[in-house]
This record gives C-alpha cells, sequence and structure tokens, in this order.
C-alpha cells in the first residue's frame, strides 16, 4: 500500500502550484481557478488522512470543502462579470486604483 | 476633628466650576464666568488651608480613599488621595497663586478677547483654566504614580489646549497658525516625556507589583539598584519634558503664545514643577541610586545656565521671563539632583510667587501698551482719528507689544505695575531680603557641599540672572519712551493690579517659610520625607555674601549697560557690540532648533531620500515604467518639498515625526494597489512561518 | 449518541433566531419596493430580538451539536458585541445608502447573514465550523463591500478582498486538513485531548495551527496579511466599512483566542514567538502607514491594523497559564473600546462624505468645529479614545491590556506597544488638530441618525471609562469557567 | 514496486502536469481544461483512497459543475486572452522564489520527519460508501451542514444581488 507521506507531498505540490498560481496569472478568473486547485489539494490531503486514521469524518470535510468552493464561485464568478461588464475586461492589474 | 475627608473637594471644586460654566456661562456673560471660575479654585483653596490646619494636629497626614478605580489579580489602584505635608504644599501653591491669577484673568482677557475680536471666548478660557487647576490637584494628590499620571496627562492636555488658545492667529495677533503649532510642539515634546515617564512606571511595576507610593517608596532598598537606575532615568525623561529641561526644553518659549495668565499660572508657577514635585516625591528611588541623582544634578545645572545665557538677549519681555523660568527650574532640578529635597520645593514654591507676579506684571505691561495703541471704542475717544492711519501702518510692519525695544520709561505711565514688577525682578535677582534670596540662597549651600561643578554652574547662572532682570528693569521702566504707545501706556484696572499685590507680598515675605535658623519649611515636609531626604541646611554667610555681591555687580553692569545711557528708538543693543558673535547665539538661542534641525531631521530626510531612490529605483525596477515614476518620484519630491509638511514642530519631536513619516511613506510605496503584490506578500508571510515553524521544532 | 435534540436548538437559540429572521427577511425584501424603510427596520428589530435571547442566555454554559457548538460567557460576550455592531451599522446604513443612491433591500439581509456567520465564529468548537462560519461571514462581505457597483472603487474592492479571502481561507483549510492529520480530530476538546495523549507527529499540529493562523490573520488583519484592509475599507461603502472593521475582526479574534486557548496549548512554545512577530510587525507598520495617509477613511483603515495589533497582543501571551485569563479578558475590553469609537468615527466620516469615495481627505475636515462643534467633539473623543489617553474607554482598554502583557513578562511586547501607541497619537492629533484648528467650509450632511449615533457612542467612551472597573469586572465574569 | 505505486506515479504527474498547464497556459480556456483534468486526477486518487462517494461528489460537483460554470464565463467574457504579459516582472521570479522555498521547506518535512508515514491498511467494507457519509452527516455532522445550506443561499442572494441590473440606471453603461 501506498504510504500517506506520498499522498502528502502530492497535495504540498499542488497546493503551492495553486498558489503560485495566485501570485503570476493577471485573469481574475484563472487566479480564481488557482484557489480552486489549492482547496483541492486540501482535500486530497483531508481523504488521505482520513483513510490514514480509519475515519470518515475527513471524508465529510471535503464534502464541505466542496460545497464552499461552490458557494465561492457563485460569488466570485457574480462578482468577474459585474466588472468586466464594466470594464470589458478581468485584467486584475488594471484594478489598481486604491492604494497608498 | 480632622478635614482630611474633605480632600477630595480640591479636584471636585474646579470641576464644579467647569461644569457650570460649561452650562451657563456663555449666557450669564463674562462677569458670571470670572465669579464662578475664581470661586472654584478659591473654595479649593480653602479646601487646602483646612488640609494644612488639621496636619498640624496629624503631621503624618493620610490616604483617602474615594472610589475603587482599578481592583483585579495583584494590582489594586483606588483613587485615593495622599493628604501629607508634601502633597498640601503643592496643594496650597496651585490653589493659591490659582487664585490670584484667576482674579487677574477676569481683567487681563476682558481686554485681550476684545483685541483678538472674539469675546465669546472668554468663559472658554475660565473653563480650561479650571480644568487644568481640577488636573493638576489630580496630579498632586494622586497616592500612586497612576495617580499622578493621569493628572500629568490631563495638565499636558490643558497646557496644549490653553498654549493654542487663540489657535488661528500667530503671536503677534494676525491671522495665522503659529500658535496652533506652538501647541503641538508642546504637545509632541511632552508626549516624548511622557513615553519615558510610561517606561519608568512599567519599569516600577515590574519590579515592585505596585504603582502605589506607600508600596513602592519604603521598599526602594529591597529592588536591584541597576533597575531603580533604570526607573529613575526613564523619569528624568518624563521630567525634562515636563518641566522644560535640556533637551526637551524646546517647547516652553514658544509655549508664551498662551495668552499671558497662562504663561503666568501652567508655564512658570504650577505645571512645569510637576517634574520637581516626581523627583521629590521619588526621593527614596533618587537617593537610593547616587548616580542617577548626579545626573538630574548635571541636567538641571546646565539647563540653569544655558537658558540663562539665552535669556540675557531676548527681546521679547514674555521670552525673557521664559527662558528664565526654563533657568529656575534647572535650579530646583539641581537641587533635587543633588538631594537637597527641601531646597529645591523651597525654591519651588518662592518661585512661584515672583515668577507669577512678573508674568502678570508683564501681562499688565504689554495691555498697557496694547490699550494706548489701538483703543477700543468707547474707552478711549480721543485716540480715535489717528487709529486709522495706524492701522495702516500696521500693515507693514505689525505692532509688537511685547518687544522691549518699543517700551521704555514706563515707570511714570504704569506705577503700580513698576512697583510690583521691580519687587519681582529683584526677588529673582536674589537680593535679601526678598523670597528668592533665601531660597536661591539654599540650593547654592547645598550645591557647594554636594557637588563644586553644580555650584558653580549655578552661581554663573545666578548672576546672568541678576544682569538680565536689570537689563528688563532698565529697558521697560527707565528712560524715555521709545514708541508712542509708550508714552500713552494706561494703567491696567484694578482686578489686575490687587492679585499683583497681594504676588508682591509674598514676594517680600515669602522666604519667611523657611527662613534660616528656624527652617519651619524643612520641618514641615520631614514629616514627609523623612529625616534622611529632608535635612536643615545651615546657613553659610559666605555663600549669602558672595551670591548678593554677584548679583549687585550684575546690576550694576546692567546699568552702566542700559541705564546710564538710556536705548533710543531704533539703536542696537549695546551688548552687541561688545559680544559680537556670543550674543548672536544668545539670540538665536544657540540654534539648538536649527541643530536638531540638522541633525535629525535632515539625515533621516536623506536616509529616506537614499531608500525610495536606492532600493525602489533597482528592486522595482520594471515598476518604475508604468506607475512608480509617477507615483514613487511624487512621493519623494512632496516629502522633500514640504518638510514633514502639517508641520509638527521643530526640534526632537519633529524628527521623530519625520523618521516615523519617511518609514511609513517606505511601507506605503508597499501598499501598490496590486492584488498580486498582495498575495505575494500573505505569500511571504506563509514562507518565512512556515520555515521558522519546520526549522525550529 | 444523541446528535440532536430541541436541547440543542435552545443552546443555539440567538443564532438559529438570526439565521431564521434573515431567511423571512429574505422573502420580505422581494416584496419591498415600495417601502425602503421596511427592511432595515424589520432588521433591527430582529437583531434586538437576538441581543434580547443573548442577554438572556448570560451566564449559561452548554454544548450543542456533538461538541462543535458551545454558549458560554466567551461566545456571549462576543455575540452581544456583534449584536450591538449589526444594530449600530444598520442604523449607519439607511440614510446614507439612500444618498449615495445604492440602496438595495438585501443589503440587510446579507448583512445579517454575515452577522450570523459571525456569531457562530464565537461559538463555534470545531475547526470545520469555524471555516464554514468564516466563510458565512466573508461572502456576504464580499458582496457588499463590492454593493456600491457600478461605482469602480466598489468593484475593486469586493474583487481584491474576495480575491484575497479565498486565498487567505485556502491556507486556512490547508491548516484544518494538517491538524486533523495530527489528531484525527478537528473537534477543539479532541486536538488537545490527542494532544495530550502524545502525538506521532506534532509538527504537523505546529504547522496546522500557523496556517490556521494565517487564515484568522487575514481576517483581523494582521501584518504581513494586512494589505487588503486599506483599500478594501478605502472602496467600500462606508457603512459595509464600519460593520467589517468592528464585526469581522472581533469574530475573527474570538476565534483566534477560542481555537488557540482550547486547542492548542501544547505548541504554544513554538507558536508564541511567530505570534509575537505578527503581533510587533502589526503594532509598528499600522501605525507608521498610518502617518503617511491624507485620506481619513484610509488612516482608520491603518489605524484599526494597528488595533488588531493590541488585541493581538493578547493573543502572544495565550500559553501562559499565570495570565491568560487576565490577557483574555483585557482583549475582549479591549474589543469592547475599539467598537464604541469605531462606530462612532466611521458615522463622523460618514456625515462628511460627499459622495461615494469623495470628502474624505483630511483636508475636507478643516474647521469642523465651527461648523458642527457636536461632530467634531465627538470624533475628538474618539481620536483620544483610539490613542488611548484619558478620559476615555480606549485608554482604559490600552492599560489592562499593557499590564497584562506585563504580567505575563512580555516587557519587550509592551514597549512595542507603548512605542506604537506614541505614534499613533501624532496622526489622531493630526484630524484633531485639522478639525479644531483650522478654517475651513466643510460639507456637512446634518442626518440625525448619524448625529445620534456619533453622540450616544462619544458619551459611551467616557462614561464607560468611568464605569471601566465593573465592565472590566464583567468581561472577566464572561471567562471563568472556560479560561 | 507494486502496481498501486506505479498507478499513483503516473497519476500524480499527470495531476501535476495538468497543474502546471493551468498555471502557463496562454489560452484561459484550456487553463480551465488542465484544471478539469487535474480534478479528475484527483478523483481517481480518491477512488484510490476509499472514497468514492467524494469522487462522484468531485467529478459532478467540481469537474462537472463548477468548471463548466467557469468555462460558461470565460466564453461569455470573450476574455480567454490576455495580451502584453510581460508587465512588472519582478513578481514572477519571486514567486517562483518563493514557492521553490516552500517546496523546499515540504521536502525537508517529509524527509525528515515521517519517513514512511503510515502505510494504509485495507479498509472496512463500506468505508467511504454514500450510506455511511450520508448517516454522519445528519447525525455528528449536522450544524455544519445545515451551516452550508446557508452559506449556499447567501451566496446566491450575493451573486443575485450583484448581477441583478437596476431598475433606475437601466441597460449597460
Amino acid at each position: 500500500m501506498i504510504p500517506v507521506s506520498y499522498y502528502f507531498a502530492l497535495s504540498a505540490i499542488l497546493f503551492s502550484l495553486g498558489a503560485l498560481g495566485v501570485l503570476i496569472r493577471r485573469n481574475a478568473i484563472i487566479i480564481f481557478m488557482s484557489v480552486e486547485l489549492m482547496l483541492n489539494a486540501a482535500n486530497l490531503l483531508f481523504v488521505a488522512f482520513a483513510r490514514a486514521n480509519d475515519a470518515l469524518s475527513g471524508q465529510v470535510f471535503v464534502f464541505f470543502v466542496i460545497a464552499v468552493a461552490a458557494a465561492e464561485v457563485a460569488v466570485g464568478l457574480a462578482l468577474i462579470v459585474v466588472i468586466f461588464r464594466n470594464r470589458q475586461s478581468i485584467d486584475i492589474d488594471e484594478m489598481s486604483n486604491l492604494k497608498g | 476633628m480632622d478635614a482630611f475627608a474633605l480632600v477630595p473637594w480640591i479636584v471636585f471644586f474646579p470641576l464644579i466650576g467647569l461644569v457650570v460654566n460649561l452650562a451657563f456661562g456663555r449666557r450669564l456673560g463674562e462677569k458670571f464666568s470670572a465669579i464662578v471660575g475664581t470661586l472654584a479654585v478659591l473654595s479649593a483653596f480653602v479646601v487646602a488651608v483646612l488640609q494644612l490646619l488639621s496636619l498640624q494636629a496629624h503631621p503624618h497626614g493620610a490616604v483617602v480613599p474615594l472610589a475603587d478605580w482599578i481592583n483585579i489579580g495583584s494590582l489594586q489602584i483606588p483613587w485615593a488621595f495622599n493628604v501629607d505635608t508634601l502633597s498640601v504644599t503643592m496643594m496650597l501653591v496651585v490653589s493659591g497663586v490659582g487664585t490670584l491669577i484667576h482674579i487677574y484673568a477676569a481683567g487681563y482677557m476682558h481686554y485681550d478677547v476684545r483685541y483678538k475680536e472674539d469675546p465669546g471666548s472668554f468663559t472658554r478660557f475660565f473653563i480650561y483654566l479650571n480644568l487644568f487647576i481640577a488636573a493638576m490637584m489630580i496630579l498632586v494628590s494622586g497616592n500612586s504614580y497612576l495617580m499622578l499620571f493621569v493628572g500629568w496627562e490631563g495638565v499636558g492636555l490643558c497646557s496644549f489646549l490653553l498654549i493654542g488658545f487663540w489657535y488661528s492667529r500667530n503671536p503677534d495677533g494676525s491671522k495665522g497658525l503659529l500658535n496652533s503649532q506652538a501647541a503641538k510642539k508642546a504637545f509632541v515634546a511632552n508626549r516624548v516625556g511622557d513615553f519615558g515617564f510610561l517606561l519608568a512606571m512599567f519599569l516600577t511595576f515590574w519590579a515592585f507589583g505596585s504603582l502605589s507610593f506607600d508600596q513602592v517608596l519604603p521598599n526602594a532598598a529591597s529592588v536591584d539598584p541597576r533597575i531603580i537606575m533604570a526607573i529613575t532615568l526613564c523619569m528624568l525623561i518624563g521630567v525634562t519634558g515636563k518641566s522644560a529641561q535640556l533637551p526637551l526644553y524646546v517647547w516652553l518659549p514658544d509655549a508664551m503664545a498662551g495668552p499671558t495668565p497662562v504663561s503666568a499660572l501652567i508655564h512658570a508657577a504650577t505645571m512645569v514643577t510637576a517634574g520637581v514635585y516626581l523627583v521629590v516625591r521619588s526621593a527614596p528611588l533618587f537617593g537610593a541610586v547616587p548616580e542617577a541623582g548626579n545626573i538630574v544634578a548635571i541636567v538641571g545645572a546646565v539647563t540653569a545656565l544655558f537658558a540663562a545665557t539665552i535669556a540675557v538677549a531676548q527681546n521679547d519681555i514674555k521670552k525673557v521671563l521664559a527662558y528664565s523660568t526654563i533657568s529656575q527650574l534647572g535650579f530646583m532640578v539641581a537641587a533635587v539632583g543633588i538631594g537637597a529635597y527641601v531646597a529645591g520645593m523651597f525654591h519651588l514654591v518662592t518661585h512661584a510667587f515672583f515668577k507669577a507676579l512678573l508674568f502678570l506684571g508683564s501681562g499688565s505691561v504689554i495691555l498697557a501698551l496694547e490699550r494706548a495703541h489701538h483703543p477700543l471704542d468707547g474707552h478711549h475717544d480721543e485716540h480715535h482719528d489717528d487709529h486709522h492711519d495706524e492701522h495702516h501702518d500696521d500693515h507693514h510692519a505689525p505692532f509688537d507689544p511685547q518687544d522691549m525695544r518699543n517700551m521704555g520709561g514706563l515707570r511714570k505711565q504704569i506705577p503700580t505695575t513698576y512697583r510690583v514688577y521691580l519687587i519681582g525682578a529683584l526677588a529673582l535677582a536674589g537680593l535679601p531680603p526678598l523670597a528668592g534670596f533665601f531660597s536661591k540662597d539654599e540650593i547654592l549651600t547645598d550645591a557647594l557641599h554636594a557637588n563644586m561643578l553644580v555650584w558653580v554652574l549655578l552661581t554663573a547662572a545666578a548672576f546672568l540672572t541678576a544682569f538680565y532682570m536689570g537689563r528688563q528693569i532698565w529697558l521697560v521702566f527707565f528712560g524715555e519712551a521709545r514708541t508712542k504707545a509708550a508714552k500713552e501706556a494706561v494703567e491696567s484696572p484694578s482686578t489686575m493690579l490687587i492679585p499683583l499685590g497681594i504676588l508682591a507680598a509674598l514676594s517680600v515675605f515669602g522666604g519667611l517659610i523657611n527662613v534660616p535658623v528656624l527652617h519651619p519649611f524643612t520641618d514641615w515636609l520631614e514629616h514627609t520625607l523623612g529625616h534622611d531626604f529632608a535635612h536643615a541646611t545651615v546657613f553659610n554667610f559666605g555663600v549669602a555674601i558672595f551670591s548678593t555681591v554677584l548679583a549687585l555687580i550684575a546690576i550694576y553692569i546692567s546699568w552702566r549697560l542700559y541705564g546710564r545711557k538710556p536705548l533710543a528708538a531704533g539703536e542696537a543693543d549695546p551688548l552687541q557690540q561688545r559680544l559680537g558673535f556670543a550674543f548672536k547665539g544668545m539670540q538665536n538661542k544657540w540654534w539648538v532648533d536649527e541643530l536638531y534641525d540638522a541633525i535629525i531631521i535632515q539625515p533621516y530626510r536623506r536616509l529616506a531620500a537614499f531608500l525610495a531612490d536606492v532600493v525602489d529605483w533597482r528592486f522595482w525596477h520594471d515598476w518604475v515604467h508604468d506607475t512608480l515614476i509617477g507615483r514613487g518620484f511624487g512621493a519623494l519630491a512632496r516629502f522633500l518639498a514640504e518638510p514633514v509638511d502639517m508641520g509638527v514642530i521643530d526640534g526632537i519631536s519633529r524628527g521623530l515625526a519625520a523618521l516615523a513619516k519617511g518609514l511609513g511613506r517606505g511601507f506605503s510605496l508597499l501598499q501598490s494597489g496590486y492584488v498580486r503584490n498582495y498575495a505575494l506578500m500573505v505569500f511571504f508571510g506563509v514562507v518565512l512561518m512556515i520555515g521558522y515553524l519546520v526549522f525550529s521544532s | 449518541m444523541d446528535f440532536f435534540s430541541s436541547a440543542d436548538l435552545i443552546t443555539a437559540l440567538p443564532l438559529v433566531f438570526l439565521t431564521g429572521w434573515a431567511c423571512i427577511l429574505l422573502l420580505v425584501a422581494a416584496f419591498a419596493g415600495k417601502r425602503p424603510g421596511l427592511l432595515p427596520a424589520l432588521s433591527l428589530a430582529g437583531l434586538l430580538a437576538t441581543a434580547y435571547l443573548l442577554v438572556s442566555q448570560m451566564g449559561l454554559e452548554a454544548e450543542a451539536f456533538g461538541g462543535m457548538f458551545v454558549t458560554d460567557g466567551f461566545s456571549t460576550f462576543i455575540n452581544l458585541v456583534l449584536a450591538l455592531g449589526g444594530v449600530l451599522s444598520i442604523a449607519l446604513s439607511y440614510d446614507y445608502l439612500q444618498r449615495m443612491g445604492i440602496a438595495k433591500p438585501e443589503y440587510y439581509v446579507l448583512m445579517l447573514f454575515s452577522l450570523s456567520g459571525m456569531m457562530l465564529m464565537a461559538s463555534a468548537a470545531d475547526l470545520i465550523v469555524v471555516f464554514l462560519a468564516l466563510e458565512l461571514l466573508s461572502i456576504p462581505l464580499y458582496v457588499l463591500a463590492a454593493i456600491g457597483r457600478p461605482d469602480a472603487r466598489s468593484e475593486e474592492a469586493g474583487l481584491k478582498y474576495f480575491l484575497l479571502g479565498a486565498f487567505a481561507s485556502g491556507f486556512l483549510v490547508y491548516g484544518i486538513a494538517l491538524v486533523y492529520g495530527a489528531t484525527g480530530t478537528t473537534l477543539l476538546s479532541g486536538v488537545v485531548a490527542a494532544a495530550a495523549a502524545g502525538l506521532e507527529y506534532p509538527i504537523y499540529l505546529v504547522l496546522g495551527a500557523g496556517l490556521i493562523l494565517v487564515g484568522l490573520g487575514f481576517k483581523v488583519a494582521a501584518v504581513p496579511f494586512h494589505m487588503w484592509t486599506p483599500d478594501v475599507y478605502d472602496g467600500s461603502p462606508t457603512s459595509v466599512t464600519a460593520f467589517m472593521a468592528v464585526g469581522a475582526k472581533a469574530a475573527g479574534f474570538a476565534a483566534l483566542l477560542r481555537i488557540f486557548v482550547a486547542a492548542f496549548p501544547s505548541i504554544s512554545e513554538q507558536i508564541t514567538p511567530v505570534l509575537f512577530a505578527m503581533c510587533a510587525a502589526t503594532l509598528i507598520i499600522g501605525n507608521l502607514l498610518a502617518i503617511s495617509q491624507s485620506n481619513v477613511k484610509r488612516m482608520l483603515a491603518y489605524s484599526s491594523i494597528s488595533h488588531a495589533g493590541f488585541i493581538l497582543m493578547a493573543v502572544v501571551a495565550y500559553g501562559n497559564d499565570a495570565v491568560r485569563f487576565d490577557v483574555v479578558s483585557s482583549a475582549l475590553f479591549y474589543l469592547l473600546g475599539f467598537t464604541f469609537a469605531s462606530f462612532g468615527s466611521w458615522a463622523v466620516v460618514m456625515a462628511m462624505e460627499k459622495g461615494l469615495g469623495r470628502g474624505l481627505d483630511f483636508k475636507d475636515y478643516a474647521g469642523l468645529f465651527r461648523r458642527s462643534p457636536g461632530l467634531a467633539i465627538a470624533m475628538l473623543v474618539f481620536m483620544l479614545s483610539f490613542a488611548g489617553v484619558p478620559p476615555t474607554l480606549g485608554f482604559a482598554g490600552k492599560f489592562y491590556l499593557f499590564r497584562a502583557v506585563l504580567e505575563g513578562g512580555y516587557v519587550w511586547l509592551a514597549i512595542v506597544g507603548v512605542v506604537a501607541s506614541l505614534i499613533s497619537a501624532y496622526y489622531y492629533l493630526r484630524l484633531v488638530v485639522v478639525m479644531f484648528m483650522q478654517d475651513g467650509e466643510p460639507e456637512v450632511h446634518h442626518e440625525p441618525v448619524l448625529k445620534i449615533t456619533a453622540g450616544l457612542t462619544a458619551v459611551a467612551t467616557v462614561l464607560l471609562f468611568i464605569f471601566s472597573e465593573p465592565l472590566f469586572a464583567w468581561a472577566s465574569q464572561a471567562l471563568l469557567r472556560i479560561f | 514496486m507494486n502496481g498501486e505505486l506505479i498507478l499513483f506515479f503516473v497519476l500524480a504527474i499527470v495531476a501535476i502536469s495538468a497543474a502546471l498547464g493551468m498555471l502557463f497556459s496562454r489560452n484561459a480556456v484550456y487553463s480551465a481544461l488542465f484544471l478539469i483534468l487535474n480534478f479528475a486526477t484527483v478523483a481517481v486518487f480518491f477512488l484510490l483512497l476509499g472514497a468514492p462517494f467524494i469522487a462522484m461528489a468531485q467529478v459532478t460537483v467540481y469537474a462537472g459543475a463548477i468548471m463548466v460554470l467557469f468555462l460558461f464565463v470565460i466564453m461569455l467574457l470573450g476574455a480567454e486572452q490576455i495580451q502584453h504579459q510581460a508587465r512588472r516582472g519582478w513578481q514572477r521570479p519571486l514567486a517562483m522564489l518563493l514557492t521553490l522555498v516552500l517546496l523546499a521547506e515540504s521536502a525537508y518535512l517529509i524527509f525528515t520527519r515521517s519517513d514512511v508515514l503510515t502505510v494504509l491498511q485495507p479498509a472496512a467494507a463500506d468505508y467511504g460508501s454514500p450510506q455511511s457519509i450520508g448517516m454522519l452527516l445528519f447525525s455528528e455532522y449536522l450544524l455544519p451542514f445545515e451551516v452550508t445550506s446557508i452559506l449556499l443561499l447567501a451566496a446566491m442572494v450575493g451573486a443575485i444581488v450583484l448581477v441583478k441590473e437596476d431598475k433606475k440606471s437601466g441597460g449597460q453603461k
């Protein structure tokens, strides 16, 4: 069988890549997708740990995280759509008028 | 039967006065406001006298708890009043001198508010004054460092409010913001001092587990002297702020922007002595570490001499007194530094009398000129015609009623003011048998035994004191009038002259409270300070004669320079030719403000510029192409162009502000508005933290 | 094991009521088109009822839903503060939204949803509930921040808050996963029990705690997770800013205190230095940045960061058994003082705001004392309270906090705190100087609600200072049994 | 090396490549498709870990619903591409550097602290079945479950408030 640490390593890599995506992309939608990737990495960890602890609770958490992700997507995409409507752009570097 | 239980009323009476004036003052008019304000302080004085009488019977005093204030865990701080000989001395001075100044202010402010074209602020003035008295009473009566600090902050606030009383004007009466800037300067310099005091309090609590006097002071011996050293040095920072010592004294001369009664009450007689009171109160702490005492003494003595040299060359009548105050505070601080606590307190009391007298007298002089210069409608109709011409002239060169070069020969115009002012000046100069002689002499005698250097510095300062007071008297009251206003000066009303008379009497006889041989004041304070810190000084004829002779010589020199051949209008100061460059230094206050600017503000500005320039340019290289040129350069240019914009004054405070501001600007460049930069910062924090956690455990 | 009964509902009654009320109002909102005042009135009524329920729960100590939800003195105190915040926010909102032309009935519903999330946060005793509560409070806030659309500033604020918030909650979830991996549970009581029984790899617990700290540190705006704060506070409509400045902060600190004190005492040795660094950085950077602002709204935003730093001082000392109780109660007390001064000052800002984002500069406040002395004096009180000058609640709060921190032996932290409050006096005073001592013709909107709010909070800030001792005793009482 | 391990590595490589693909695709549509691939791979991992219900949820909710929504929005906005990619170049290398540091930290952690963390044992027969999850959800995790429902409701209201056209302003700006 596969050691849990393998899953941990994989999830850490995916999580880091997700974070990287937030930092280097300028398209708001892709930034948002990167956040989803981070959540997904956490989900993987939850399930792996649930298995290691031989408990189901970790899987239930994943269920909640997915639900939260859905909620975030609803609001986030709505925001993006509204902003696109006004500016014809979702480049977040163009949204930097508030500063200082 | 004792009256100790009444002591809370020394705070409540002024508060009641303040509330009544706040509620009804504006509606019921000036007379009402003045009477209420004065009565409130007078009542407090009566209470203080009752305490005095009770203390005769029970000389060890009492602690009168009023309410539980803070009461949790190991820390229990009730709001309690400490009645002992030391605090009652302060109460008597504050309320007694305060009452006289209130009476005086009723007359003075009547004119002042009209000259400043804002009669409505008469009531406001008395509200602030009462608030000040209440805060000062809290300061002197608290039985813990915390209560003392509450009062300390309170008087600081009142001082701020009163210096900025004519906030929309310059000291010369024109429209502008210089007065508010003086207020800010005072506030910030005091905050720097308060910071030291706060640290001292924290250390005290840490070391002693308490802040109340009766638990801290008796246990001084049981604590590591190094900690006490730290506590006392932090306290010294507080003292230099509040009592205007080097290097934080810079605010006090500017504080003369406040109305003259304020200068007398707060910035000469009472608030500025709070630092001295603090040291005397903490005598066991300072006594436990002689090195700290030495530092205090040196700071005081150097300040005394330094300020005296500046006072010699000032032309503004109030500025002379302001630097003189700093110098005299230096005497007191030096005295308590060498362990002569009684002498310090003694000088505090007598100084309160004659310096209040001098300030109020100067107010009377200023008002006399002012009233002659632009008479108010209905007061002096005969001047009404040339009024307009003068106004026209004002436009080019505003008339400064505080400039001694505009005076001269006033003894004929305002004889009463002249007489009392002369008494004050001689008392300050330390001529026997006036009050200043005894107290100053006691300090000098103690200094001679304790520390030669301090004695030399103080004696030199005393010499200069006699000189500049002589100079002032000759310039103001003798010779011929140098301006039209001085020629037509009018004597002040009796509401102003009566308090002056009383203060003059006190200046003459005040020395009796600790007359040599009997020294009742020493015995009186011994009940509180204990024999170790309050021992009688043996009267030393050598010192007394020496200093008296010095003072006479100084007065003679001032006569040679200013009295024998009086200054004519427009003529340069005779001292200027004789002293040359040194005079220039004195006149320009030894360029201390400029020095602070050069050593503190400019380097930080350059540092900030360097950071913005090099670090930003290189590191944010790409970024420069879009926004940074506009933003960063804009910020930089702004930063250089408006030297610390809103202008928090000069001196240290300004340097600190500039430093903080420069750093703030630096950080705010990071706040670039780009979401990804923010996320990067979050991520950076995470990586840093994980690194620490992984490698540390 | 019995997981649900009517007793559970009673324990959670204020929260259940508030959430239910929000759902009902959602229906009302659909038909409220003609009566714009209906929704705020009903929301206020609901909040007052919630507050009543909270008061009636005082002294109750109970668990519900299998230990995931607790009602105790701590949660009741925080929830009352939150209810107060909610009432003030809604009171401030109505006229303001009408004036700005962005009134929407759903605004109040979202606010109530967000409040439910905040209150749940204070009661949550399970990490997964904390996460859900955090999302429940955040998602409506993202929308509220952007509710000024199509105003570009408001939209920008909403998007920034949303993206960074989602990013930070990613860390939070990952942290919870690590804690779960290390201990096999997410119940706070379970975590501490597992830690007591010995862990195979405690480092995962430590890392998990660290990442949870990131997620919550973001919500309370602690450095270096603070950078969204000024932009979002600045861009959002001011009524929303006021709401999130207090609500999100109170809820975030409630969760931080409860989680760290209840679940992570065993790893305090590793976590404390991190907290210390965060706290010191927050104090210094928040204050320094506030100095260079020329915009009052941003200045207040940075000042709220620095206040987060002060409250963090309490969290730093969480691992020290001897003082934990004192620091937590002083943090709660500080929060109360912050709530009053914060809402009051935002009310003044609203009265001065000319349009979305205009009329917020320092120079717009020149001469306020002449034009509207009441507002200026109220603002003076708030600034003094923020700066910690007596006689205000802020002074008492700082005093208790510093004292507790010193008792815990964190002398350096206290010194940083004192330096920070010294710096802060500068910029608070600057506003006072502008208001009182400069000439100007400020435009003031004389809306009674704003004036009443500013007046009441100012009076409370001063009056409660006088009664700070019994109040503090009450705050301490709130904690007696749990900490 | 047994078959399961090989499967793990193959899937891991696919998942990581898909993540990288998402990160570096110029075209937002491709990014979304890569992310779907990643989610599908993770769903397989869920199956391997004995979580069939979650795997199904992952495919239907994440890959099926959420990502379709993403694609829909991308198409709707026609914003699949952003030109002039390289502005403010320091952000990118710094971010990559920090990511590498984070990965190094994780590697250090894994190699030093958990060399062969628990080896997973075969699970019970009904481990992870929809039935057992459902039981948990409605007993022990009732509170979070209810909170989730409120959360979704709030999100829905929020989304509608945001995109609903105001009657006053009438139409586009």
